[in-house]
């Protein structure tokens, strides 16, 4: 086996121990198994999510209505939550609700993650003005409620699609993580085995890549639970307030429904399950999130304020 | 003293820092489609009528010049005239202002006391049913869907028990009554504060409970801790006197850091319960483009933020005797 | 009477793994004013061992046997807050890692008026303050800079300030693990000097948790040597470093230097501590025994006793040397 | 719990709390004190920058107009004016005769007032009214209680519009106006004056705003109508005054009146809360029609519609009744005109209609055969050789090109979730036809710059609230001058004939004639479908029953001067 191989064979070996070692720690946290429980509940969701349009497209979230209920009604063997206002099933908008959460929470915490993640390795990387302008950006973006931003945007240039909404949560979801990624990468960077590749000549790509992504990894992976939380009840909020993508079934947007269509206080059947799901997913992440924490390194720092 | 020289330095930096987010606004809200006017005309007007009304409002200029005149203006302390309700956008401001420090002072205070307080006795209890309880309920109240949770308090308390009032902040039957006391109209809106109060409180609560436990745990594995311990100090003391105080220094910093997220929180609050606050203004300023309000509320917004935050780092200096500028 | 008697203790761990004996059967006595060296490679159970002598193991940690007593009293049977009287009043310990033994947010004269004031509930503000500024002439810290914090510290200092803090009760025992580990050479001499100065000058006892063996020559009357939670070699100095019994003290002292300017070439131990968890049945040291028996393996050592205060917990003891 | 609490170290909270409790449950100073909740705050009482609804609506009960509409025939009667105005044709004047009045300081309201309120608007081009005043050359006042105004042509709109203008009083504005005068913009400086009392001619006088929580109005003792007989009704206002409470959000309004806080809430209630407030014994539901518009519609600037084949199969396949059954639960009337039903002076019977009452698969069919014949080509015809109706696609213009997709423009959600919604069903079923539509919400100010403004669109769902009962904005919709930026034409409909008509209507005078032409176009309209109308939403109104009666249903509501000059306390 070449030099190389070896040693590539010998991290990846390292990784699954760790990955097993992190396993076993995360195994012994009851709340992880609550998060993950409820995660794949979730997931199961929105898997499932495709099944009720195909059984009959009175069950389509969006377009599909039964044609024998005009109000809202309670729920029945039918439609197991009810209906809505205009005689939409509940439950499969709570199922295609899922669908999204994910998508938004995970495609949001992704962009913002890797966002984070490339300036803070550069910016650590590399020190000196680079590090102090993005710091100063991070600095202030950071401090940016996320929410009133995103509504403003909404506000001004027209009501924003879902995709648009996530690309602008990434965009102001990345501080945190830079700095502490920010962080790792300066402590990594005095680290004698960087020092030595470094002396050996590697190039400065060769070492970020190499060398110091792999190690900063796991804690951007952590980061991500975190930022999904908050990706979920951004858009949520979003969208109870109205500014949401209207052709997009969200649980925010379900809530609005009931809200704006005056609703609220006369059907609990419509008005509990979204509501609970955005918490309770917001919550599962934030388990999954607490217990890999405490896998990954207990003494991080921790960065709260999971909606902001 | 170093502290000072910090302080400044960091004000200009946070002087800096405003300067590009009031050229951002501005460029955002210029860029924006959609003009102030066209939500102020009816069919029964011309469109001449509409061209006046544009000139009047001055944003008939070009915008470099509409850009120094804001300058300008908000050097001098102008912020403008609200579109809507012709009012100089400083009175406005300044009328909601206290609603909202009273709101959100209050809940962050109250939050941050018991959050320590009991995040202190959760970490002390790890393992056990109360640290579990307590860990728990934290965390359900700060992942949860704060209007949602609004709105339930306003079914449950307000509208179900009708132990409070379901929104507002005064009720008139007391401010009408010229026979009421300051009292009874300090009590008035104290009643009224109580739900958005405990809304902002539990979702508020929870991150501090939750970063004083994990920081407080942090501090027990600490030689200092077992120092304490080997000089048979009581246990109360080494939890007060030793522990805490190393404990809360984190939570001061998230104080900072979930400001921008209590701000959220507070402006959904404000707007649930019809709070007259900074953050209700703004998001109704927002949805009718009345531009110098909601520029005005959001730099607001933005100027507490950062100022908060170096309040917050010159804080930790005084505390923390470690940090030395 | 002797002033500490630890007779067969054991303690252990609980941990995901299930019990892991970190201390097994350790006995030994130590008299008024005389030290004690313990040394062992880290992780061989001396710091548990200390920290059980105050009872201040961890929340996972539990004596499962054996008995401690201190100026004849069973410190195992006594309540938290007996416990609390004995800590500092009688027995100080000085922590490794002095960086951090000091709470940084309060004044390093506060906190040795707290031990003091702890113990001595009586005292006025007058009469503290001025005992701490006796302890702190004692270890030879200017009084100025009473009112600065830990951080405001040299390492140097601050483990003097340790000391100082250690010595502000008047305890009759003072366990010192690792005192000057994070040091640099020569603070590190300096330090030890104040020690054995101190030790001599006050009368107190003392158990000096190292991992240098060369340390624990310099300062104590008394050397044991520790190896897998057991005490493997223990005897006056002279003994055992002139005739050590155990092979592991014989490879200790052959991997260190400078003792007594001996300039051999060093000698790795080779092999590695057996996990706490995995333990031989027999010999814990026969896995990297130079000397290693077959039998060494399977069946528990037993003592060999090389002089009235030297014993050795290898059967081979005698022959081998 | 005090052990609880004692151990949170939190027991001094209880005293406090229980005080604060103690506080609960609604007592009342003023028995006969009308409380109103509004869903929001008047941002303004100046009455020439007032263009928010709620504004107006505590503006019209202290400034008065000349003239005001009958509550049942919606005829014009005179109000402030003693009696109708009299029209000179040769002279184009109208003259008009004050009645005895009196502001709320005492002082008489004159024809100085009058003059006043009109120079002003003039003057300073006040964007409300100036339209309303432009073609008014002179105003003139032989004595103190006759205005004579000189026109420069004949308008129809002078009587319904001009003379429904609040009067100012004069020497509460004459300061402001002249220092504005001095101004590099007078006109900003002017509206943004804040009177700091108001004088009022009307039935209520303010007598406090506490800013974010409510008005508070008291009744005039020396309002004109008091004890007169007007429009055969004794007016009063027989209640103390009237507290406008604002809720922010109607679900709070709507708790509000059911816990009895308010008795009225001011504003349309949302179709779900129906059922549930018509069980309440407490609780009486008015239905009034509305003077509204709600519809959709097209850029005739560019295809698909620029031709009238394709509106006209769009308007077939629009299901106005599903609309109105399920989007708005029943609480809404199908539109088949521009012209609100509810106004019969003006709204044409008998335009042409599209598709009415058919079903789905019909209004297919129809919309089907429209394009066929006008050319319209498909990949799969949404009706196959069965006559079968299936999913559609790939639909080509008669010249044999795809169409391109194209959007409808809808306001977001938070504006109005019932015609964001409506425009996702309308995309529906084009799709289903084949038609590459898309719904898609947008801001409300970025939506009204992108249609009438820039005019780059394709499609639109807007509304009129309050169309004034005057058809004239049926010239301003349609007239091919209005076809410019932030003209009215939004659709660029061109149609001399139809120009014609309109500038025909405008100068006259007479009734009759006027119905007449006003029908011809709307006729045209529908024919043409420049606008596809949809529906015309049903007020419903909620008050506390057994506290005050009274209360006058008309067109727009029972939140109206006739109800609060009228209602008694029980």
């Amino acid at each position: 086996m070449s030099p190389d191989g070896r040693h590539r064979s010998l991290r990846r070996r390292r990784w699954l121990e760790r990955f097993l070692d992190g396993w076993a720690i995360y195994r012994r946290n009851p709340l992880g198994w609550i998060g993950l429980g409820l995660l794949a509940l979730f997931a199961l969701m929105a898997a499932a999510s495709f099944v009720p349009p195909l059984i009959d497209p009175m069950y389509h979230p969006m377009a599909g209505v039964d044609p024998e209920i005009t109000s809202s009604m309670g729920p029945s063997l039918r439609h197991w939550l009810g209906t809505d206002f205009m005689g939409r099933d509940i439950f499969s908008q709570l199922l295609a609700g899922a669908r999204v959460a994910f998508l938004v929470g995970i495609s949001a915490a992704f962009m913002s993650v890797a966002v984070g993640t490339a300036v803070g390795i550069t910016s650590g990387y590399l020190g000196g003005l680079a590090d102090t302008l993005l710091m100063r950006l991070a600095d202030m973006v950071m401090v940016m409620p996320a929410l009133l931003v995103v509504l403003i945007l909404a506000a001004l240039f027209g009501q924003l699609n879902i995709w648009t909404v996530v690309l602008i949560i990434a965009l102001f979801r990345w501080p945190g993580v830079a700095r502490v990624i920010r962080a790792q990468t300066l402590t990594l960077k005095h680290r004698p085995f960087i020092e030595a590749v470094r002396v050996a000549g590697a190039s400065h790509r060769r070492i970020l890549l190499r060398h110091i992504l792999p190690n900063v990894l796991p804690l951007s992976f952590l980061y991500m639970t975190f930022r999904v939380t908050s990706a979920i009840m951004i858009e949520a909020g979003l969208a109870f307030l109205g500014f949401g993508d209207s052709t997009t079934v969200s649980w925010g947007m379900m809530l609005q429904w009931v809200w704006k269509t005056g609703h609220m206080f006369k059907a609990p059947y419509w008005l509990l399950p979204p509501g609970l799901c955005i918490s309770l997913i917001t919550l599962a992440f934030y388990l999954l999130g607490q217990a890999m924490e405490e896998v990954l390194d207990p003494r991080l720092r921790k960065e709260e304020g999971g909606v902001g | 003293m170093g502290l000072w020289r910090y302080a400044a330095r960091r004000l200009v930096q946070i002087a800096g820092l405003f300067y590009v987010i009031l050229t951002v606004l501005f460029i955002v809200f210029r860029l924006a489609p959609g003009d102030p006017v066209e939500r102020m005309v009816d069919p029964s007007m011309d469109p001449e009528d509409a061209e006046v009304l544009m000139a009047q409002l001055g944003l008939d200029r070009p915008v470099g010049v509409q850009y120094l005149y804001y300058l300008k203006n908000f050097v001098s302390g102008d912020m403008g005239i609200s579109f809507h309700y012709g009012e100089p956008v400083a009175e406005i401001i300044a009328d909601r202002l206290p609603n909202t420090v009273l709101l959100f002072t209050s809940s962050t205070i109250l939050a941050a006391v018991v959050g320590v307080l009991l995040g202190k006795r959760a970490s002390w209890s790890k393992g056990r049913s109360t640290d579990t309880v307590l860990t728990f309920s934290a965390l359900a109240t700060h992942t949860v869907f704060l209007p949602w949770l609004a709105l339930l308090l306003i079914w449950l308390f307000a509208y179900r028990l009708g132990w409070f009032p379901i929104t507002g902040m005064v009720s008139e039957d007391v401010w009408l009554d010229p026979g009421a006391t300051w009292w009874t109209r300090a009590v008035d809106v104290a009643h009224h504060m109580v739900l958005p109060l405990a809304s902002l409180f539990l979702i508020q609560f929870g991150t501090f409970l939750l970063v004083m436990r994990s920081s407080m745990l942090e501090t027990l594995k600490e030689d200092y801790i077992l120092t304490a311990r080997a000089k048979g100090l009581p246990e109360r003391v080494i939890r007060n006197h030793h522990a805490a105080p190393n404990a809360a220094l984190p939570v001061l910093t998230t104080i900072g850091l979930s400001l921008a997220f209590s701000i959220n929180g507070g402006a959904i609050t404000e707007t649930v319960f019809t709070w007259p606050g900074i953050g209700r203004e703004l998001v109704l300023a927002v949805s009718q483009n009345d531009y110098p309000l909601a520029q005005a509320s959001f730099l607001l917004i933005a100027a507490v933020v950062l100022l908060a935050n170096l309040v917050v780092d010159l804080l930790y200096a005084v505390l923390d005797p470690r940090i030395r500028y | 009477m002797p002033l500490v008697v630890v007779d067969g203790l054991t303690v252990g761990y609980w941990t995901a793994g299930g019990m892991a004996p970190a201390v097994e059967d350790v006995s030994f006595t130590l008299e008024k004013g005389e030290s004690l060296g313990l040394v062992g490679e880290s992780g061989c159970g001396k710091t548990t061992l200390g920290k059980a002598l105050l009872r201040l193991l961890p929340p996972n940690g539990r004596v499962l046997a054996g008995e401690i007593r201190f100026d004849g009293e069973d410190l195992l049977a006594k309540t938290e807050a007996e416990m609390r009287e004995v800590r500092w009043g009688k027995i100080a310990m000085i922590f490794q890692a002095a960086m951090n033994a000091l709470n940084p947010v309060h004044r390093v004269g506060d906190q040795i008026a707290e031990a003091v004031r702890a113990h001595g509930p009586g005292l006025g503000r007058d009469a503290v303050r001025e005992r701490v500024l006796e302890l702190f002439r004692l270890v030879g810290i200017p009084e100025q800079r009473l009112r600065d914090y830990p951080h405001q510290y040299s390492g140097g200092m601050k483990q003097r300030a340790i000391i100082a803090m250690a010595l502000a009760c008047r305890p009759k025992l003072v366990i010192a693990d690792e005192p000057t580990t994070a040091l640099d050479v020569i603070v590190q001499a300096q330090i030890l000097d104040e020690i054995q100065r101190l030790q001599r000058k006050l009368g107190v006892s003392l158990v000096f948790i190292s991992h240098d063996i060369a340390v624990v020559a310099d300062v104590c009357h008394w050397i044991g040597v520790m190896y897998a939670g057991h005490l493997v070699e223990h005897g006056p100095r002279d003994e055992v470093l002139g005739d050590p019994g155990h092979p592991y003290t014989r490879a200790l002292l052959a991997s260190y230097p400078t003792l007594a300017g001996l300039r051999r070439a060093l000698e790795p131990i080779p092999g590695e501590l057996p996990n706490l968890l995995d333990m031989p049945p027999g010999c814990r040291f026969s896995g990297r025994c130079s000397r290693s028996r077959p039998e060494c393996r399977d069946r528990k050592p037993g003592w060999s006793v090389l002089s009235p205060s030297h014993r050795v917990l290898c059967p081979w003891a005698k022959e081998d040397r | 719990m005090a052990a609880i609490l004692g151990r949170v170290r939190f027991a001094w909270l209880v005293p406090m709390v229980l005080a604060v409790l103690g506080t609960a449950g609604p007592s009342s100073h003023a028995a006969d004190l009308l409380k109103v909740g509004l869903p929001d705050e008047p941002k303004t009482l100046n009455v020439f920058r007032a263009s928010g609804r709620w504004s107006g609506r505590v503006l019209a009960l202290m400034y008065q107009p000349l003239l005001v509409r009958d509550p049942e025939t919606l005829e014009l009667i005179p109000w402030l004016a003693a009696e109708m105005p009299v029209y000179d044709p040769e002279a184009v004047t109208y003259t008009v005769r004050l009645r005895e009045a009196n502001w709320s300081d005492g002082s008489p309201v004159t024809a100085g007032d009058v003059a006043f309120t009109g120079r002003v608007i003039r003057e300073f081009k006040v964007p409300k009214y100036y339209s309303k005043w432009k073609f008014v050359t002179r105003i003139d006042t032989p004595d103190d209680r006759t205005v004579v105004f000189h026109l420069s042509g004949p308008k129809a709109v002078f009587l319904s519009r001009t003379l429904a203008t609040p009067i100012v009083p004069a020497k509460e504005w004459t300061r402001a106006v002249e220092a504005a005068r001095k101004k590099e913009k007078p006109l900003r400086s002017l509206m943004n004056h804040r009177p700091k009392t108001l004088l009022s001619s009307g039935p209520f006088v303010l007598k406090e705003w506490r800013k974010g929580a409510y008005l508070y109005l008291v009744r005039n003792d020396r309002f004109f109508g008091r004890g007169q007989e007007i429009a055969g009704r004794t007016l009063g206002p027989h209640i103390d005054g009237i507290l406008l409470k604002f809720f922010g959000t109607s679900d709070a309004a709507i708790l509000a009146l059911k816990k009895g806080t308010i008795d009225m809430f001011w504003w349309g209630i949302q179709p779900g809360y129906i059922e549930d407030l018509e069980r309440d014994p407490n609780i009486q539901l008015y239905r009034c029609e509305r003077s509204a518009l709600y519809y959709m519609g097209f850029n005739l600037r560019k295809p698909p519609f620029d031709d009238v084949a394709f509106r006209r199969a769009v308007a077939t396949l629009v299901d106005k009744q599903f609309i109105i059954r399920r989007i708005l639960q029943g609480m809404g009337e199908e539109m088949d005109t521009v012209v609100p039903p509810g106004n019969q002076l003006w709204c044409c019977p008998d335009p042409r209609t599209y598709g009415k009452g058919l079903g789905r698969a019909d209004r297919v069919r129809a919309a089907y055969r429209l394009l066929k014949e006008a050319g319209y080509s498909w990949d799969v015809p949404p009706v196959n050789d069965r006559g079968e109706v299936v999913k559609g696609r790939g639909i080509r213009y008669p010249d044999g090109r795809p169409m391109q997709p194209w959007t409808i423009l809808t306001p977001p959600t938070d504006y109005d979730p019932l015609r964001a919604m409506s425009g996702t069903i309308i995309q529906g079923w084009l799709q289903d036809l084949g038609i590459p539509a898309s719904a898609r919400p947008m801001a409300f100010s970025a939506l009204l710059q992108q249609v009438k403004t820039r005019r780059d669109f394709d499609a639109f769902i807007l509304a009129y609230g309050s169309l004034s009962l005057d058809p004239d904005y049926l010239r301003s919709f349609f007239h091919s001058d209005n076809d410019k930026p932030r003209g009215w034409n939004m659709s660029g409909y061109v149609n001399p004939e139809y120009d014609r008509l309109a500038e025909a209507a405008a100068s006259t005078i007479d009734t009759q004639e006027r119905r007449r032409l006003v029908w011809q176009m709307q006729r045209i309209v529908a024919e043409d479908v420049p606008y596809l109308p949809l529906y015309n939403p049903t007020l419903v109104e909620a008050v506390r029953k057994g506290r005050f009666g009274g209360w006058v249903k008309t067109l727009g509501g029972i939140g109206n001067l006739w109800s609060f000059c009228e209602l008694k306390p029980l």
